[in-house]
């Protein structure tokens, strides 16, 4: 538990004690800061703070309120008040509160000193904002995150006045390489059987033991926070959000609706909270059910990626028994859900709960006893409680770590508050203990949804009439099975001003950087499915500095150049 | 030593699960009857009025007005299942199928098209809206007769005209 | 003359069905996977279409080519040396040392492989089979050997004596073991693992190529599941007459695949170091047992 | 290289069909289907389709994803690694018709607009088959693989109604 005064062990999170509690701190802790504090929609209080003390004040909530990273999302607002905005969003876990800090950015002098050394997890999203919104970052080395390679410089695509469907001519850019390498580095990806999404990792070798890693995703940029900006409506998002990620797409258009619900104050019915986070808990029993079988399949033991997809089919099955589609289920609309899980269908669900249950339980052991798959997945890929906690990990990656952290717990939502479960804590933070945590999370996904169907009251499942009113500010956020999915919202007119969308693995990734060095080359595959990584939720760039702390502006490398041999 | 050999468990998981393949496609499909499959427009019911091609998120429902017909285009290629469509329909003309044996070997042949008359303007000649939807829209608004079969623009210089007859009366 | 018969019978034999057997143990796996898995004539099949194909070579991965041709051609020369369970030596006068010879030159040709190649997983793989290879060709050879010393033949076209001797029993083990290893199946398939190096060696070739690569990994199977079979019916060849004893020679080649077939469903793949320390660990304590008990001379 | 003769090819290729999976920048809703068609209930090996992990060594990809602009030379590059017969099975909303993001910036839309682009590349596809869906069920994937080797024919056709 974190050391910070005055701990909230008998505040309810996200309450509104925890919030005026939250704010007092705020006022006290920032006193000396000319900010202005207010509430912003739902559980966030939003800290206006000039650009020159954006470090401090963000020094002050990330190190001494023990505050995470959530994102940070750069938006140009010259339409409305002539500036672009930066806002830092970072959560209190133990209030359940999200602290907003809002600094204005003039427009002829677009820049905005960094925080990445004082919050590491802030690093990526940083550069995100100065690709797509063009707000420069002093006090850090800076680089490409997400656009493609061949995207000219200066052309921001999340600037208002450029339209959603432009398409400039490739520019041609050298490969230069920086890092003088004499060992092979071996490309992993963009298409390799391990990896079933387009991402590219190289390593460095010596032998066979990875000395360093290179990264560089983001070929699933799909341009998504544009479109909804300019072209899509309220009513059209939850289908495009629920396509950010074919695994846990329920969990983006759950937490889409859910911002723009709390941004305009609107009241569900309780049914359709509840409805969602059974969808929610199928959601998260067939992802599990999936990395297992991958990673099985990975280690070599095909028998286990049979017979857990044997058992995931029955749960698909479900899920299009209840929603009408196998994965994208399209039952999540502003104001509650489209279908109703009625009385009938009950019995149907209880029994492929058992079926699942039993079935799995005596297949996990199996799976755990075959010999190389405990071996190579004890000891490898290991990440230490401060490291996980300097970058902000999150999900399962965090609580194999020994950190604490369920956005079901920490800020409630949707009908979490009314069951009890168990949040399974490791401390090992190797690929075991990862394993061992989505296992026991499974099956707590099962007594969750049972608890959700014995409990679920009558009642309408969706709100038709409702307003949304423009400008307001929210954060909503969901556990995801590979994390926590948060979502930042500022609406507007007919379609959201501005809508960030900060996928778990995001946080993530940097952790692989701390997982893979000195490690074997054989359990690379392994490591990074361990972090079960969604690539089309996430899709950034990281740089990664040279083994010896040298830090090198790296520029791409050349892999035919390095590895000597053709890469087909 | 058992507790090394568990592994060999498998054999009985697999005995005791048997073969579950479904030899699709000469057995059914692993199908529910909740599925979200193809959609079909009723040519009868369809007015063309145009809701689903504006709830449609990939646009896979479009609308092109061409010479004196308006045609309603639904490319299943583009179409997500999401059912929207079927929702937001005045006259329930769309329902959903499940249909999902949809491969093709070209594009053109996943094309569905409604062709709608479009009715020729009194005044002008200019042909502006399909048939079936001013008869609806005449329906709903009492006394619109005389000038449903006017195009918007002559219908505006109507009006303006009416209103200088009256104020200069 | 019926020996000779035999023997051609045998490695006509062996050409035509190892496909097959590869067909059957996928189908097996597949049970176990509770699927049905492909048709019986599967490989065939697919042989079929890889000749039919264009061959798309990189200029590195000729040489690559060679090494499979002759790993072919090998791999029959040696089912031709083993005694199809009857005492007959094709190669009279040098048939064990010929044996052993050709066993080594197979493991040989696979650590060329690994030279040849220059894309990046190939080389990778390459020195993972190099890796694996060499510690399992030591022990190889020396089960091949130590068989005919504690059965006390010094030629194939004896007939072995029927007592089996304690110090059969390590040799036996030590045989077995490698042999499987040698095979190539999970968890000892690290050079090819698919998920790691999309798939090693093979991952330059195509086509026929390709065609001839798979069909030479499958006579080298075969020729780890005659070995295995040699060292089984050895001490019974006395006590059968010769048709018989090939019979059960036959049958127990086909045996030994499916049951490698079998192992290889319930096992995950072993990384190169793990394997390589394990391997050294059993096989030393082996032939050391196995040594010592012939050295003693029971 | 050598020309091979496609009729004897494709022919011999009935029975096996060796597939290569290619996200170009799919949600991997479609690709875990993909990958749900090898397992138990679908069980596409007794078709002998097998999944393998190279180019080189695949008749068929199953294409997935609207093609971001980042993929797309490598998604090119890809494609000219593999021997003809040269088939695509492309494989969802997104690769048929570049699916719900198919006018945006950094998307090229689809593997229809590839085709132009291949073209002027010198990639030849021998054939090609668009399987819709969203996902793309297993069961809509193996109809497609049924199509592609002339098994089955398509039952989509295009249709024209005049509304009187």
């Amino acid at each position: 538990m974190s050391e910070e005064e005055g701990n909230s062990g008998q505040v309810v999170k996200g309450s509104e004690e925890a919030i005026f509690l939250v704010e007092n701190l705020l006022r006290k802790k920032l006193s000396e800061l000319p900010v202005k504090i207010y509430r912003a929609a739902g559980d966030s209080i939003v800290v206006e703070v000039p650009r020159r003390y954006l470090r401090d004040a963000a020094n002050a909530v990330h190190n001494d309120l023990d505050a995470y990273v959530r994102t940070c999302a750069g938006c140009d607002e010259r339409e409305i008040r002539g500036i672009y905005a930066v806002y830092h969003i970072l959560g209190l876990d133990n209030y359940g509160v999200n602290v907003i800090i809002k600094v204005a950015v003039p427009e002829n002098d677009a820049k905005v000193p960094t925080i990445a050394d004082i919050a590491p997890g802030a690093d990526w999203c940083e550069l995100e904002f100065r690709d797509l919104v063009g707000i420069d970052l002093t006090g850090r080395p800076t680089h490409r995150l997400v656009l493609p390679d061949d995207w000219p410089d200066g052309l921001h695509p999340l600037r208002r006045d450029v339209p959603y469907g432009v398409r400039p001519p490739p520019v041609k850019r050298e490969e230069v390489s920086l890092i003088e390498i004499e060992r092979p580095g071996i490309p992993v990806g963009p298409y390799h059987p391990a990896l079933h999404e387009p991402e590219y990792f190289e390593l460095y070798v010596e032998g066979e033991t990875v000395i360093d890693v290179r990264y560089r995703g983001f070929h699933v940029h799909r341009g998504i926070e544009k479109l909804a900006e300019s072209k899509l409506t309220y009513k059209q998002i939850p289908f495009i959000a629920e396509r950010i990620c074919g695994i846990c797409g329920f969990c983006h258009s759950t937490c889409y609706v859910m911002a723009v619900e709390k941004a305009a104050g609107i009241e569900v019915p309780e049914r359709a909270d509840y409805i969602r986070a059974i969808v929610l808990e199928i959601e998260r029993i067939h992802s599990h059910l999936l990395w297992l079988g991958v990673a099985c399949h990975i280690l070599g033991y095909d028998a286990g990626f049979m017979h857990t997809w044997r058992i995931r089919e029955k749960i698909m099955a479900l899920a299009e028994y209840l929603t009408g589609s196998r994965k994208t289920y399209g039952i999540n609309i502003i104001g509650g859900v489209r279908k109703d899980i009625n009385k009938e269908k009950v019995p149907k669900v209880l029994e492929v709960l058992d079926f699942v249950e039993k079935e799995t339980k005596n297949l996990a052991d199996v799976l755990l006893s075959v010999p190389e798959v405990k071996r190579r997945l004890t000891g490898t890929g290991k990440l230490y409680r401060e490291e996980a906690r300097k970058l902000s990990v999150v999900g399962p990656v965090a609580r194999a770590s020994g950190l604490y952290r369920d956005v079901r717990k920490d800020y409630p939502y949707l009908a979490y508050k009314h069951v009890s479960f168990k949040v399974p804590l490791y401390t090992e933070g190797d690929n075991l203990a990862r394993t061992l945590v989505r296992v026991e999370e499974l099956f707590e996904s099962i007594s969750i949804i049972r608890q959700l169907l014995d409990t679920m009251p009558g009642g309408d499942i969706r709100v038709e009439e409702y307003e949304i009113e423009s400008g307001r500010v929210s954060v909503a956020s969901v556990e995801a099975p590979r994390g926590e999915d948060v979502h930042f919202l500022i609406t507007g007119e007919g379609r959201p001003y501005r809508w960030r969308v900060r996928a778990p693995t995001y946080q993530n990734i940097p952790a692989l950087r701390a997982m893979l060095r000195d490690q074997q080359l054989a359990d690379a595959p392994i490591t990074i499915a361990s972090i079960d990584p969604c690539f089309s939720c996430t899709d950034r760039l990281v740089i990664v500095e040279v083994s010896g702390g040298k830090v090198r502006r790296v520029r791409r490398i050349n892999v035919v150049k390095v590895a000597g041999g053709k890469v087909w | 030593m058992v507790k090394k050999l568990r592994f060999v468990k498998l054999i009985s998981v697999a005995r005791k699960a048997r073969t579950v393949t479904r030899k699709y496609p000469f057995e059914g499909p692993l199908i529910t009857e909740e599925f979200r499959g193809e959609v079909r427009l009723d040519p009868k019911k369809c007015i063309g009025c145009g809701a689903c091609i504006i709830i449609c998120p990939p646009n896979a429902l479009t609308l092109h007005d061409e010479g004196d017909v308006r045609v309603i285009r639904y490319f299943v290629g583009r179409c997500i299942f999401c059912g929207m469509c079927a929702e937001v329909c005045p006259t329930n003309a769309i329902t959903i199928t499940k249909e999902f044996e949809l491969a093709t070997l070209a594009t053109e042949q996943l094309l569905r098209d409604l062709v709608h008359e479009r009715v020729k303007c009194r005044i002008c000649g200019k042909p502006f809206l399909p048939a079936k939807l001013l008869k609806a829209a005449n329906d709903d608004i009492p006394g619109s007769d005389n000038y449903i079969d006017v195009c918007p623009e002559c219908r505006a210089k109507l009006g303006l005209k009416g209103i200088l007859e009256h104020r200069m009366g | 003359m019926l020996y000779i018969s035999l023997q051609v019978i045998y490695v006509v034999l062996a050409v035509l069905i190892a496909p097959v057997l590869d067909s059957l143990e996928r189908k097996i796996k597949a049970k176990i996977h509770s699927r049905i898995g492909p048709p019986i004539l599967q490989t065939w099949y697919d042989l079929r279409k890889l000749f039919n194909k264009e061959l798309v070579l990189s200029r590195a991965a000729l040489p690559l080519v060679l090494i499979v041709l002759t790993m072919l051609g090998l791999c029959v020369l040696t089912l031709l040396a083993i005694p199809a369970g009857i005492p007959f030596a094709f190669f009279s006068g040098l048939d064990i040392p010929f044996l052993v010879v050709l066993i080594a030159s197979i493991q040989g040709l696979i650590i060329a492989a690994s030279v040849v190649s220059d894309n990046v997983y190939a080389v990778i793989g390459g020195f993972r089979e190099f890796a694996i290879g060499i510690v399992n060709e030591v022990a190889l050879i020396t089960a091949v050997i130590l068989i005919f010393v504690s059965t006390g033949l010094t030629s194939f076209a004896m007939l072995p004596e029927a007592a089996i001797r304690p110090s059969y029993i390590p040799v036996l083990v030590l045989l077995l073991t490698s042999a499987y290893v040698a095979s190539g199946r999970i968890p000892f398939d690290i050079g090819e693992a698919e998920p790691e190096l999309a798939s090693g060696i093979l991952i330059e070739l195509s086509g026929p190529a390709l065609g001839t690569a798979l069909y030479s990994i499958l006579m080298k199977r075969f020729v780890c599941a005659s070995l295995s079979a040699l060292a089984l019916v050895l001490p019974l060849v006395r006590l059968l007459n010769p048709l018989a004893s090939f019979a059960v020679f036959t049958a127990l080649t086909t045996v030994m695949w499916i049951i490698h077939g079998i192992i290889a469903v319930l096992l995950g793949r072993s990384r190169v170091d793990i394997a390589a320390k394990a391997l050294v660990l059993t096989y030393s304590i082996l032939i050391i047992s196995s040594t010592a008990l012939v050295g003693v001379g029971l | 290289m050598s020309t091979v003769n496609l009729s004897s090819a494709l022919k011999a290729l009935k029975r096996s069909v060796w597939v290569f999976h290619l996200n170009s920048g799919s949600c991997n809703g479609c690709d875990i289907e993909v990958l749900d068609a090898l397992t138990p209930y679908f069980d596409v090996e007794r078709f002998g389709i097998k999944l393998v992990a190279s180019p080189r060594h695949a008749d068929v990809v199953l294409f997935t994803g609207p093609i971001t602009r980042e993929t797309l030379p490598k998604v090119i590059r890809a494609l000219r690694a593999m021997p003809r017969p040269r088939m695509v099975l492309a494989i969802g909303s997104c690769a048929v018709g570049g699916g719900i993001w198919h006018d945006s910036y950094s998307v090229i839309g689809g593997y229809p607009k590839l085709e132009e682009i291949l073209k002027k590349e010198g990639v030849v596809i021998d054939k090609v088959v668009f399987v819709p869906g969203c996902p793309a069920r297993p069961e809509a994937i193996i109809y497609g693989v049924l199509v592609l080797l002339g098994v089955v024919e398509p039952k989509s056709k295009r249709e024209v109604y005049k509304v009187e």
